[in-house]
C-alpha cells in the first residue's frame, strides 16, 4: 500500500540519495527489494544501531522478553543481553526521566512509550528537561536520546491507545520531532534520530506497523553509513510522496497514505494532486512544501489530530504567510474533529478519509 | 509507638491524637506494628479447603480476623461462581468476534467478589479494566460493562447509579478519583468509604504515590486495594519492586497495611471487611494486598507463553479461589448439590445476558461523536458536526 | 493601562451588556468604580462564588494560611474556614485528580497550579480525564471544576515560571480554556468559569495580576447575578478591545495591552488598528475576529507562546480560511520565538513587544 | 528476614542474594530491621556542642556509625564557615538587587557541606535550587553557579566539569536523572556513587516514588538524601505527610532508610559517609532523612511570618549547626582562633569573589536565545534569529 510512497520519496531525490558507492553496493547485495514491513524496518534500525554504537540503549515498558506490545523490539534482549533493552517498573516519568540522566552520562537511550496516551505522564520531564537540557546548559550537556511513541488511531483500540499526540510535543522548543510514513522511512529516519545529539520524538503510526513495502534494507544500511560518512542526512526534508499539478495535498504519519488514496481516487476523476509527505514535523521543510503550493495553488492539509491549535493549523498558518499571492484559494484542513478519539465503532467517522479529503478539494473555489 | 529523642519529638505529639491512636490503644501494638504488614500474608483456607489452624493463619497481635458469617459465605460464594462464569463467557464471546477485547479476571475471582462485598449501597468502587466481574457483582448490569470492550462507547454504565468509577485504563490515575470522592464526602459528613483498585504494576506509577498520601494527610477513609497478580502484562513482579511486600509501602505514608491471601476468598472478606471497618470508623486509609495470580493471558491479544512457564500456571491452578471455597463451604455443610445446582442456574442467566446483549451490533449514532464532549456542544463542534452529517448525506446520495 | 479594554469591551456591548436592572443597582451602589487590581479581582470572584454555593472549594499548593504565592487566594481559609480552602500535600497530578473526585461527588472544585510549567505533572490527569469524562460516561458524570493557572512571562522569573501553555490545553477536545486580559474580565470569567458545569483551564497572566483598572465590583457581580437569572454569560464571545479600520490585531490574556500599545503608537503614526481581545480560546468566537478581518482585510495575531503549532497558528489557519477573499495580505504572527523561555535578562527580547507588532504591520504589504 | 507462609514464599528466595543480603549477614539484622530507619534520629554532638554518649545516639543494632576521623572533621568545618558566609553574602547581593531571587539554606549548612564530602570526585550530585552551597563545597565556581539566580541564563556552570547536575527547579525531577546517570555508570561497570537531593515537600511528587523504585529495582547506588526543613514554602510538614518518619518511605521501596539530625554535622557525615560506603559496595540505594530547618524565608521574595511563629525559629536557632560544630572541635582541641581566622579568611575569599563577580552586570548577547536550543539551529531558528537582528537593527538606526 505505501510502495508508491517509498518508491517516490526514493525518486524525487529529496531525500537522501543513495550515492554512486550506496548503489554499487546495492546492486551486488544478493537479496534485492523485498517485502518488509515497517515494524520490521524500525527493529532493523535498532539493531544497526545497537550493533554500532554500544552506549545506545533500549528500555521501557515490556520491552524486553516480550519485544514490546507491538514486537516492535522482539529480540533485542535475546541478541544484546539484558543490560542493553531490558524492561523497567511501569512508570513513564521514571523511564524519561531515566533516560535523561543515562544520556547525560554518555548513553544514547531509546525508550518506547507504550502507547501515545501513556507518555503523558512523562511530560514534565518531557518539556522540563528534555526539551531545556542541552539549552540551559548553552550546550555542554547533549541530550541524544529518542523517545518511540506508537501513535494515532485506525487500530479499534479503546480510549487512550488512539492519541494523535504531535502537537504537544511539535509546540514545545527543544524537541525534534519525526513522522514517518513509509517502511523505509521508518529505518532511516529512526537511524537518524539515534545518530541525533538533540533528542527525537519518534512517533510511529501504529496502524501501519504491519503494512509492508518493498525495500532493501541493505540499500538502506548503506545509505546510512554513507551519509553519517559524508555527514549529510535527511533531517528536516519532506518529500514529494506523488507528483501533481492542481492542488496539494500535505500529510505526515498515518495521513500519507491516505493522501495518495484521495490522490489516487482524484486522478480517476482528472485531477492531478501532488502529495507532500512531511516526514519531519520539526524542524519543517518550508522549501518542499512552498514550491509546491506556489506550483499548484492551492492545498489542503490533512491530519488526525484535533485541528484546533494543531501542526495542521502551523503548516496552514506558514503556508498562507509563505505563499499568498500564489493561493487561488483558502487553504482548507481535514483533520480529527475537535472531539476525544472516539470508541472503536465510531472511529471510521473521525478519522479524515478518502472522501473528506476529496470534498475539500472540491471545495478549493475550481470555478473563481 | 516510635520514640524518637528529644531532638527530634516524636510526630505523633506534634499533632492531634486521631483515630489511629485510638486504633493503637485498641489493638494495644505500637504505630509501626500497625502500618507494618502481619510477617505473613493472611490465610484461612487453604488451598484444598481446609480451615487453616489458628495460629498458622498469619495473623499477630494487632493483626486478628474472625471469620465471617455463615450467610456471608454463602452470598460471596455464589457470587464467585458467577463471576468464574461471567469471566469464561467474556472471553468466548471474544473468540467469536462478539467482542474486541477483554482482559479476564479469570483466577481474581475471590478478589473482585471481595471488593464488591466489602461494601455498602453508599460507598464507592474504583475498578480498573480488569475489574468487570467486580462492577457486576456490585450490581451494575453486565451488558453495559461490556460496552468499552465491544466498542461501542468509553464506558457503558452511570457511574452514579451504583458508585461505581468508570473502569480506569491510564494506570492508577483512578486511585486520585477515589481520594477526591472520599473527601467530598467528608466534607459534607457523609461516610462513605471507597474503596480503590489497581494491580502490582500500577504500583510503580506516581499517582499511586500521590493518592496514598493524600488520602493519609487527609485521613479519608479509602481503602486501596491491591491485586498483586505477580504481573504487568510481561514484567513479573520482581521488575516492579523489591520491597519485602507491596503492604510495605503502607508505613511510609503512614497508613495501615496488610497481605492476603488474593485466592482465599474467606481471608479477604476478613481482611477487607476490617478494613472498611476501620476506615468507616475514622482510621484514615488503609493499604490492602492480595496475592493472586493472572491464570490467562494480559487481554486476548496478549501471548503469556512468551514471558512465563506453563509450570507456573499450574502451580496456581492448584491455588483456585473456586475450588477451595466449594470444598470448604461443603465441608462445613453450607453447600450441597441443590444449592450448587441454583447458583450454576443464576450463573447462566448472567452467562445468556451477555452473549443475547452482545449477539446483536447496536447501531451507533456518528452525531454522538459531538453531543457530550460539553455539556452543550460549542459553536465550533455545531460546525463539525454540520460537516460530518453533510458528508453523509453526500455518501447517501451517492450510494 | 487597561482601562481602555474593559471600557470598550462594555462598550461594544458584545460582551454581557448590564441589564437595565443591574445599571440601576449600580446607579444605586455608593462605591462607583474603583482602582482594583487583576488579583483582588480574581480573589472576589472566588469570594463571590463560595459564598453562593458551598460546593466551591479551593485547595492547591500554599493557598491556605499563605494566601498563595501570588496572593490570589488571600484570606479565603479566614473567611471560609480550612475545609473550604486548603494547602494540599506537594503534587501536581493530586492536586488535579483528587478534583476530578471531589467533582464526581458534587463539589466545585476550583484549584491552583502555582506555575504554569508545575501543572506539567498533572498532564496525565487534565488530558485524559478533566478533558474526556463527561464524554465518555455520555454526560453522566459532570466535571465542574477550574484549573487556574498564573501563566506566561515578563516577571523576569527563572525557567519553568514563565511558559505559556495554552495550546498544550487548547488542542484538548473536551477542555474549555480561558484568557482574561482586564480586571473586569479576571472577576466576570472566573465566576462564569465557576458555574460552568464543564471543565475550565483559566489562565491569569501574571504580569498583569498587579495591574490595576478602574471597575466597580458591584456592577460586576450584579451583571453576574442578573446574567445567571436570564441564563446567559459572556462565554466565548471575543471582545472588541479598541475599534480600528485599517488592521486588525488579534490577541489575548497579556497580549492585549502590548496589542493596545501598538494600536495607540499606530495612531499617532495616523494608522488606525482594530484590537480584539479573544477572551475564551477555547470556545473560540469566529463571528467578532471574522467581522474584524473583513472589515480591515489585514490581521496580525499576537502570542507570546512559542508561535509553532501554538493558538495563534490556530487563528491564523482559521481566519484565512474564513476572510481569504477579504485579505490584502497574508495574516502575520507575532508570537515567542520557538526557543525555550529565555532568562530574565533575555526576556526582553523574546516577548512580543510594540515594535514587533509595528514592524509586523508595517509588512501587511500596504503598497499593493 | 521476614518469613512468609508456604503460600507466599518470601520474595528473597524469589531473587538471587543480593549484596542486600550480605548487608544483613553482615550487620546480623532482620530485612525489615535494615531497611526501617532506627527508632531515633542520629545525633552525635548535641545543640550545646557536646558529645552525645554512645547509647543516646540513636543507634542500634545494624545502625551503628562512629565518628568520622579529626581531618575529616575539620575539613567540613572550614566548608560550614564558608556555606554560612556565602548564604549571607548572597542575600546581601539579592537585598542589594545585584540578584533576583536567592533561595538560602541558611540553617541547613551541615547539610549542604555533609553532601558535598561524602562524595569522591568521580561521583555525581544532583542538587535543587537549594543547594547552592553543596555545589561549591563540590568544587564549582561560586559566581558560575549564582547565573541562574542573577538572571543572566538558567545555568552557569557545566554540570561535566564536577559532575553536579544542573539545579533543578521542578521539584523532584533530578532524582530521576540522578537514577539514570548511577544506571549509565553501572552499564559501563563504574564505581560512581550519585548523591540525589531534595526537600521534605518534593516527596510528595509522583517521581519521588517513581525515582526511588526505579533505583532498588535496579540496585544503583544512589543516596536520595531528604533535608526535611519542615517546610514547603508555607505548608508545614503535617501537611505534607503523616509517616513516621520520612524514611520509613524506604522499606516500601525494598531499601534502607535513616533519619538524621540534620544540623549535626558529624552525625551527618557518619551516616551520609556509612551510605556511600554501603552503595559503592553495591548494597543499592539509600534513603537518608535530615532533619533540619528553613531558618529564613523560602526565598527573599517570600514572608515566612504568614504562616510560623517567631518562636519556632528562635527555638531552631539554639541547634544551630555552626555554633554547635564549633564548640565541639574547641572542646575536642581540633580548633582555636588561629585556625579560626585563617578559615574566616578562606571565606572571606569567597564571598569578596561573589561580591565582585556579581557586580557588573554581564551583557548578555540576544542571539543566545537561538545558539543552544539544538546542537544546531534548525532553518525556522535562523530564520527567527535573522528577523531579531533585523528588529534589533532597526531599533539601534532609529535610536
Ligand atoms: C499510564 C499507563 N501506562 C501504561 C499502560 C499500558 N498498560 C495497560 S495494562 C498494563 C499492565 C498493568 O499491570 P498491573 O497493574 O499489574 O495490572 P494487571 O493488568 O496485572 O491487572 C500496562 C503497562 C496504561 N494503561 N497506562
Ligand atoms: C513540580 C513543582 N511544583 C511546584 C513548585 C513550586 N515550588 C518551588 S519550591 C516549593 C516548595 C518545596 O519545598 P521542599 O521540597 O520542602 O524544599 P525547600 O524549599 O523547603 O528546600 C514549591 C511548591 C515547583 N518548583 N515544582
Ligand atoms: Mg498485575
Ligand atoms: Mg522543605
Amino acid at each position: 500500500m505505501s510502495a508508491t510512497i517509498t518508491t517516490s520519496s526514493e525518486a524525487n531525490g529529496n531525500v537522501s540519495a543513495a550515492t554512486a558507492k550506496a548503489a554499487a553496493r546495492a546492486a551486488a547485495s544478493e537479496g534485492g527489494p523485498q517485502s518488509v514491513t515497517l515494524a520490521r524496518a524500525i527493529n532493523a534500525a535498532m539493531v544497526d544501531a545497537m550493533e554500532t554504537d554500544r552506549a545506545v540503549i533500549v528500555f521501557g515498558e515490556d520491552v524486553g522478553l516480550l519485544g514490546g506490545v507491538f514486537r516492535i523490539t522482539d529480540g533485542l534482549t535475546k541478541t544484546f543481553g539484558d543490560q542493553r533493552c531490558f524492561d523497567t517498573p511501569l512508570a513513564e516519568s521514571g523511564i524519561v526521566g531515566m533516560a535523561v540522566g543515562m544520556a547525560m552520562n554518555g548513553m544514547r537511550p531509546v525508550i518506547e512509550m507504550q502507547f501515545d496516551a501513556f507518555a503523558y505522564p512523562a511530560f514534565e520531564q518531557i518539556v522540563s528537561h528534555v526539551a531545556k537540557m542541552h539549552n540551559r546548559t548553552k550546550g555542554a550537556v547533549k541530550l541524544p536520546m529518542v523517545i518511540r511513541i506508537p501513535y494515532a488511531g485506525g487500530i479499534g483500540g479503546v480510549e487512550h491507545h488512539c492519541d494523535s499526540s504531535e502537537a504537544y510535543y511539535a509546540h514545545t522548543a527543544g524537541l525534534k520531532v519525526y513522522a514517518p510514513a513509509t517502511v523505509a522511512d521508518g529505518y532511516r529516519m529512526l537511524r537518524e534520530a539515534i545518530d541525533s545529539d538533540d533528542p527525537v520524538i519518534f512517533l510511529e503510526p501504529k496502524k501501519l506497523y504491519w503494512s509492508k513495502d518493498l525495500v532493501d534494507l541493505e540499500v538502506l544500511r548503506a545509505q546510512h553509513a554513507d551519509n553519517v560518512e559524508a555527514g549529510t542526512s535527511s533531517e528536516g526534508r519532506a518529500a514529494v510522496a506523488r507528483p501533481g499539478t492542481d492542488a496539494t495535498l500535505i500529510a505526515y504519519g498515518p495521513s500519507v497514505s491516505t493522501a495518495l488514496a484521495a490522490a489516487a481516487a482524484a486522478a480517476e476523476e482528472g485531477r492531478s494532486l501532488e502529495v507532500i509527505d512531511v516526514r519531519s514535523i520539526v524542524p519543517f521543510d518550508d522549501e518542499t512544501v512552498v514550491a509546491s503550493v506556489r506550483k499548484t495553488g492551492r492545498a489542503v492539509v490533512i491530519a488526525e489530530a484535533h485541528g484546533f491549535a494543531s501542526v495542521a493549523s502551523e503548516i496552514v498558518a506558514r503556508v498562507q504567510e509563505r505563499c499568498f499571492h500564489s493561493l487561488a484559494a483558502p487553504i482548507r484542513r481535514v483533520t480529527g474533529f475537535d472531539v476525544p478519539y472516539p470508541a472503536p465503532k465510531l472511529e471510521h467517522f473521525y478519522l479524515p478519509g478518502v472522501d473528506r479529503i476529496l470534498d475539500a478539494v472540491d471545495d478549493l473555489q475550481w470555478e473563481d | 509507638m516510635i520514640s524518637a529523642n528529644r531532638v527530634a519529638p516524636p510526630k505523633s505529639e506534634d499533632k492531634p491524637a486521631g483515630t489511629i491512636a485510638g486504633s493503637l490503644r485498641r489493638f494495644g501494638i505500637s504505630e509501626e506494628d500497625y502500618m507494618l504488614p502481619a510477617r505473613h500474608q493472611i490465610q484461612m483456607v487453604s488451598p484444598d479447603g481446609a480451615l487453616v489452624p489458628l495460629d498458622e493463619q498469619g495473623t499477630q497481635p494487632g493483626h486478628e480476623y474472625p471469620i465471617p458469617a455463615d450467610q456471608e459465605l454463602a452470598t460471596a460464594y455464589e457470587q464467585l461462581v458467577i463471576g468464574r462464569r461471567v469471566n469464561d463467557q467474556n472471553s468466548a464471546l471474544v473468540r467469536q468476534g462478539r467482542m474486541a477485547v477483554y482482559p479476564s479476571s479469570h483466577g481474581q475471582e475471590a478478589c473482585q467478589v471481595a471488593a464488591a462485598l466489602c461494601l455498602s449501597g453508599g460507598d464507592w468502587m474504583f475498578p480498573t479494566y480488569r475489574d468487570s466481574v467486580a462492577i457486576m457483582a456490585r450490581g451494575v448490569d453486565p451488558v453495559q460493562v461490556m460496552t468499552l470492550f465491544r466498542g461501542d462507547w468509553h464506558g457503558g454504565y452511570n457511574p452514579n447509579e451504583r458508585n461505581v468509577g468508570i473502569q480506569s485504563t491510564p494506570l492508577t490515575t483512578q486511585l486520585l478519583h477515589a481520594v477526591g470522592v472520599a473527601h467530598a464526602a467528608k466534607l459534607r459528613g457523609e461516610e462513605t468509604v471507597v474503596l480503590a483498585m489497581c494491580g502490582d504494576g500500577a504500583t510503580s506509577e506516581g499517582d499511586f504515590h500521590e493518592a496514598l498520601n493524600f488520602a493519609a494527610v487527609f485521613k479519608l477513609p479509602v481503602i486501596f486495594f491491591v491485586q498483586n497478580n505477580k504481573y504487568a502484562i510481561s514484567v513479573p513482579l520482581a521488575h516492579q519492586s523489591v520491597a519485602p511486600s507491596l503492604a510495605h509501602k503502607a508505613v511510609g505514608y503512614g497508613m495501615a497495611g496488610e497481605r492476603v491471601d488474593g485466592n482465599d476468598l474467606v481471608a479477604l472478606l476478613a481482611v477487607l471487611g476490617r478494613a472498611v471497618k476501620l476506615a468507616r470508623e475514622g482510621s484514615g486509609p488503609l493499604l490492602v494486598e492480595a496475592h493472586t495470580y493472572r491464570m490467562q493471558a494480559h487481554t486476548n491479544a496478549d501471548d503469556a507463553t512468551r514471558y512465563r512457564e506453563d509450570s507456573e500456571v499450574v502451580e496456581w491452578q492448584a491455588k483456585d479461589p473456586l475450588a477451595r471455597m466449594r470444598t470448604y463451604l461443603t465441608d462445613r455443610g453450607l453447600l450441597d448439590d441443590a444449592v450448587e445446582s441454583r447458583i450454576a442456574e443464576r450463573a447462566e442467566v448472567v452467562a445468556a445476558q451477555l452473549r443475547e446483549g452482545l449477539s446483536e451490533d447496536l447501531s451507533v449514532d456518528p452525531q454522538d461523536l459531538f453531543k457530550y464532549v460539553f455539556s452543550s456542544p460549542t459553536r465550533q463542534l455545531e460546525e463539525q458536526s454540520a460537516l460530518l452529517a453533510d458528508e453523509l448525506s453526500r455518501e447517501e446520495a451517492t450510494k
